[in-house]
């Protein structure tokens, strides 16, 4: 009645528990965990089974579940995660507030109902404040609100503006270089944002004349 | 549901000058008091009711034998108390996979058939009236999910590693939203489903209908659409992974009011 | 995503306009219309047009209408509009919402015996003026509020 | 077929206070499916409340009304044990009446 693949699940391990009422034990876990995985999830357009497997660095802050990560591991997670970032081929960081404005808006991309090839949003607003006049913004990353003029960024390109013209492409590119465990996606190193909607994007946060930063 | 004359009373009580400048929060209170009285989930409660009571399917019976963990026919207080493990068919069991058990035991509705059947259509159609019913049953009721079978302990520690397992493109797990106090994504709240009261409010408000698609949502196709916007594989209709992660929930909101079928965006 | 589809900012404004010029406008595609349905009333595009179709014109501001809306809609599938009023002899109440692709939305006749007060759910496809009318004789009044309303979820 | 509305009356003093809840697609005709083309229009255009014989509420909608379309209306000289009923009409000519009873 129920289908065979079902009955592989949690099933399989109902012996290996019997009389033991102290609860299932971590390799107990882990092994029903992965077959829950194998017969839980299936293909769906472009969604893989290989999103399953994590990195290294998803590994750990899984594991972690939400408590902070030895600071060693921290550390060297960061700088493998550091290694990933590539500045922009041309040199060039800062491209078009207007169009990062609708990056930042557009939520959509790589789900299962998403195509192939379709650009991808930046889903920025669902979790930060960034422009004053969307109040429709999320707060699981902290306000983006004045993100260049908090930084004391009047010019982008001026030698001064480097370190955190850096930083901020580094941090869109990938954020788990700076923290380990960070909830914010690795735009440029998953390859959900290519480099001109990342150049958007930093114009966004940093061009004095965009709203982030003149309103 | 409930009509009282609370909608009325709030309605007079705010507010309505235009003059009145409100913060985005309390205008979003707002307009959620507004809606509060006259939710359309009780269009499925009352179809869930009558194909409850149904002769349907091959076998033309109805599902009043069913048994949803109380015994069979036992609608009240079944749903605070699921997911839990059936000794009839040796696994832990949610609302909808429990449904599919009976529907195909007592009806000839192929489970397998009505997992794979697209939300919102044929007999996926059919479960959303049926939740809708059985969930409104034990509104207001307290969940407590029973603990003491090896398999329902262990369906909670595979949860909890799935509630926290990142993955796919985005680096996603479900704690990456519903894991602390005080967040949200837009202008919606994320209850923290890792303890009360965010779990009991979180995992207590669905089923429910939802007013952007106005479609009665089970926690099935809940957390379906989750997984999509986490941008993992597609996990199947009552599988181990959901039913799981519902166990998880349900444990960390034990104690927590069933507001369900509740009304969400 | 469904949210999307009915009411996307940008494009949704060149869907509805190319509906409208090839005449997919609601009534045209349905099959027939219910008995009295105002077509034209239902095909304006702004408060005063709305009015005119009603058979009015001129709607004056009142303060005896009371609008019940909320200043945000956190759907714009759903958003509870209300209309009370408190003018003498009303006798049909109506709402627009004047960014809709048609602005009216719902008119009802009050009879004699039944209170100038009804409430229903409107779909709002963006930010927009609402207003309530009410017919008060050959006189037609109105309130005005301004719903936002805003983007939710993941919007993906 | 469709499905029952769900009808609340209640008499509080001379008043008789109703809430409706329509299931109905209420389509706009400005949506589009999957493949691009428009969702022809779906929705009711007239709904209508009697009591005693008597109309005591009749709107007209338009395809701006929600989807599950909820309805309130108040009226005087109603009683708790009579009935009232509601009727509506869609724009494909399906109607259909319900009754409730005032409590």
């Amino acid at each position: 009645m129920m289908t065979t693949k079902r009955q592989a699940g949690l099933l399989a391990f109902s012996a290996l528990l019997a009389g033991c009422a102290a609860g299932p034990s971590t390799r107990q876990v882990d092994e029903a965990t992965q077959q829950v995985l194998k017969s839980s999830f299936r293909e769906q357009g472009i969604a893989r089974l290989d999103r399953l497997a994590p990195d290294a660095s998803n590994q750990a802050c899984s594991e972690a579940q939400g408590r902070p990560l030895d600071e060693k591991l921290a550390k060297s997670i960061e700088a493998e995660n550091l290694a990933t970032v590539k500045m922009p081929g041309d040199g060039k960081f800062i491209g078009d507030w207007r169009e990062g404005e609708k990056i930042a808006q557009n939520g959509r991309g790589m789900t299962w109902s998403d195509k192939p090839g379709e650009a991808n949003g930046g889903s920025c607003y669902n979790c930060h404040q960034i422009s004053k006049a969307e109040l429709s913004f999320g707060s699981i990353g902290p306000s983006l609100y004045n993100y260049g003029k908090l930084r004391g960024v009047s010019d982008p390109a001026s030698p001064d503006s480097k370190p955190i013209v850096d930083y901020t492409w580094g941090k869109l590119w990938n954020a788990k270089a700076y923290n380990a465990c960070s909830d914010m996606p690795r735009f440029g190193h998953a390859g959900i944002l290519n480099e001109a909607q990342l150049r958007d994007l930093m114009a966004l946060l940093l061009d004095p004349k965009s709203p982030v930063n003149s309103q | 549901m409930k009509w009282s004359l609370w909608g009325l009373v709030l309605l007079g009580a705010l507010p309505m000058a235009a003059t009145a400048q409100k913060s985005t929060a309390e205008g979003i209170a707002e307009y959620r008091a507004m809606l509060a009285d006259g939710n359309p989930a009780e269009l499925f409660e009352a179809r869930g009711e009558d194909l409850w009571k149904q002769a349907r399917g091959p076998k033309k019976a109805s599902l009043q034998a069913c048994d949803l963990g109380k015994g069979p026919g036992v609608v009240k207080g079944a749903f605070v108390e699921l997911p839990r493990f059936f000794p009839d068919t040796q696994r832990v069991q949610d609302l909808e996979s429990r449904l599919l058990t009976c529907m195909e035991t007592l009806q000839g509705i192929s489970a397998a058939e009505t997992a794979k059947t697209p939300f919102g259509q044929g007999e996926q159609k059919t479960l959303e009236g049926l939740v809708a019913w059985i969930s409104a049953e034990s509104r207001d009721m307290r969940f407590n999910l029973p603990q003491s079978h090896p398999q329902e302990k262990l369906a909670y520690e595979v949860g909890k590693r799935l509630f926290y397992l990142r993955g796919g493109p985005y680096d996603f797990a479900c704690a990456s939203c519903h894991g602390e106090d005080g967040k949200r994504v837009r202008l919606q709240d994320l209850p923290n489903l890792t303890k009360n009261p965010g779990a009991g409010n979180g995992f207590g408000a669905w089923p429910a209908y939802r007013v952007s698609s106005g479609e009665l949502w089970s926690m099935q196709r809940r957390l379906n659409d989750c997984y999509r916007q986490q941008r993992f594989p597609y996990p199947g209709f009552a599988s181990d992974a959901t039913i799981a992660l519902g166990v998880y929930m349900g444990v960390n909101g034990k104690d927590g009011a069933s507001i369900a079928p509740a009304l969400k965006r | 995503m469904e949210r999307r589809e009915f009411m996307q900012k940008g494009s949704g404004a060149t869907v509805l306009g190319l509906a409208v010029a090839a005449g997919l406008m609601p009534a045209a595609a349905g099959a027939q219309n219910a008995p009295g349905w105002n077509k034209t009333a239902f095909e304006t595009k702004s408060l005063n047009d709305a009015v005119k179709a009603l058979g009015g014109n001129a709607p004056v501001e009142s303060k005896d209408l009371i609008l019940q809306a909320p200043e945000i809609a956190e759907n714009g599938s759903v958003v509870r509009i209300g209309a009370q009023s408190n003018i003498p002899g009303t006798t049909q109440i109506a709402f627009v919402i004047e960014k809709n692709p048609s602005a009216l939305a719902a008119a009802f006749d009050i009879p004699a015996g039944t209170d100038a007060n009804v409430s229903t759910n409107v779909k709002m496809g963006q930010s927009s003026n609402v207003y309530a009318v009410a017919k008060a004789g050959d006189k037609y009044f109105y309130a005005a509020k301004e719903v936002k309303v805003t983007l939710g979820g993941c919007g993906g | 077929m469709s499905d029952p509305m769900r009808i609340r009356a209640q008499a509080q003093g001379d008043k008789v206070t109703v809430r409706v809840l329509v299931s109905h697609e209420m389509e706009s005709g400005q949506r589009r499916d999957a493949a691009g083309k428009i969702i022809p229009a779906w929705f009711i255009q007239s709904i209508s409340a009697v009591y005693d014989g008597k109309t005591v509420m009749s709107a007209q909608w338009g395809p701006a009304v929600s989807k599950n379309p909820f309805l309130q209306f108040s009226f005087k000289g109603g009683k708790a044990g009579d009935k009232i009923s509601i009727s509506w009409v869609d724009n494909h000519g399906d109607k259909r009446t319900d009754e409730a009873v005032i409590s």
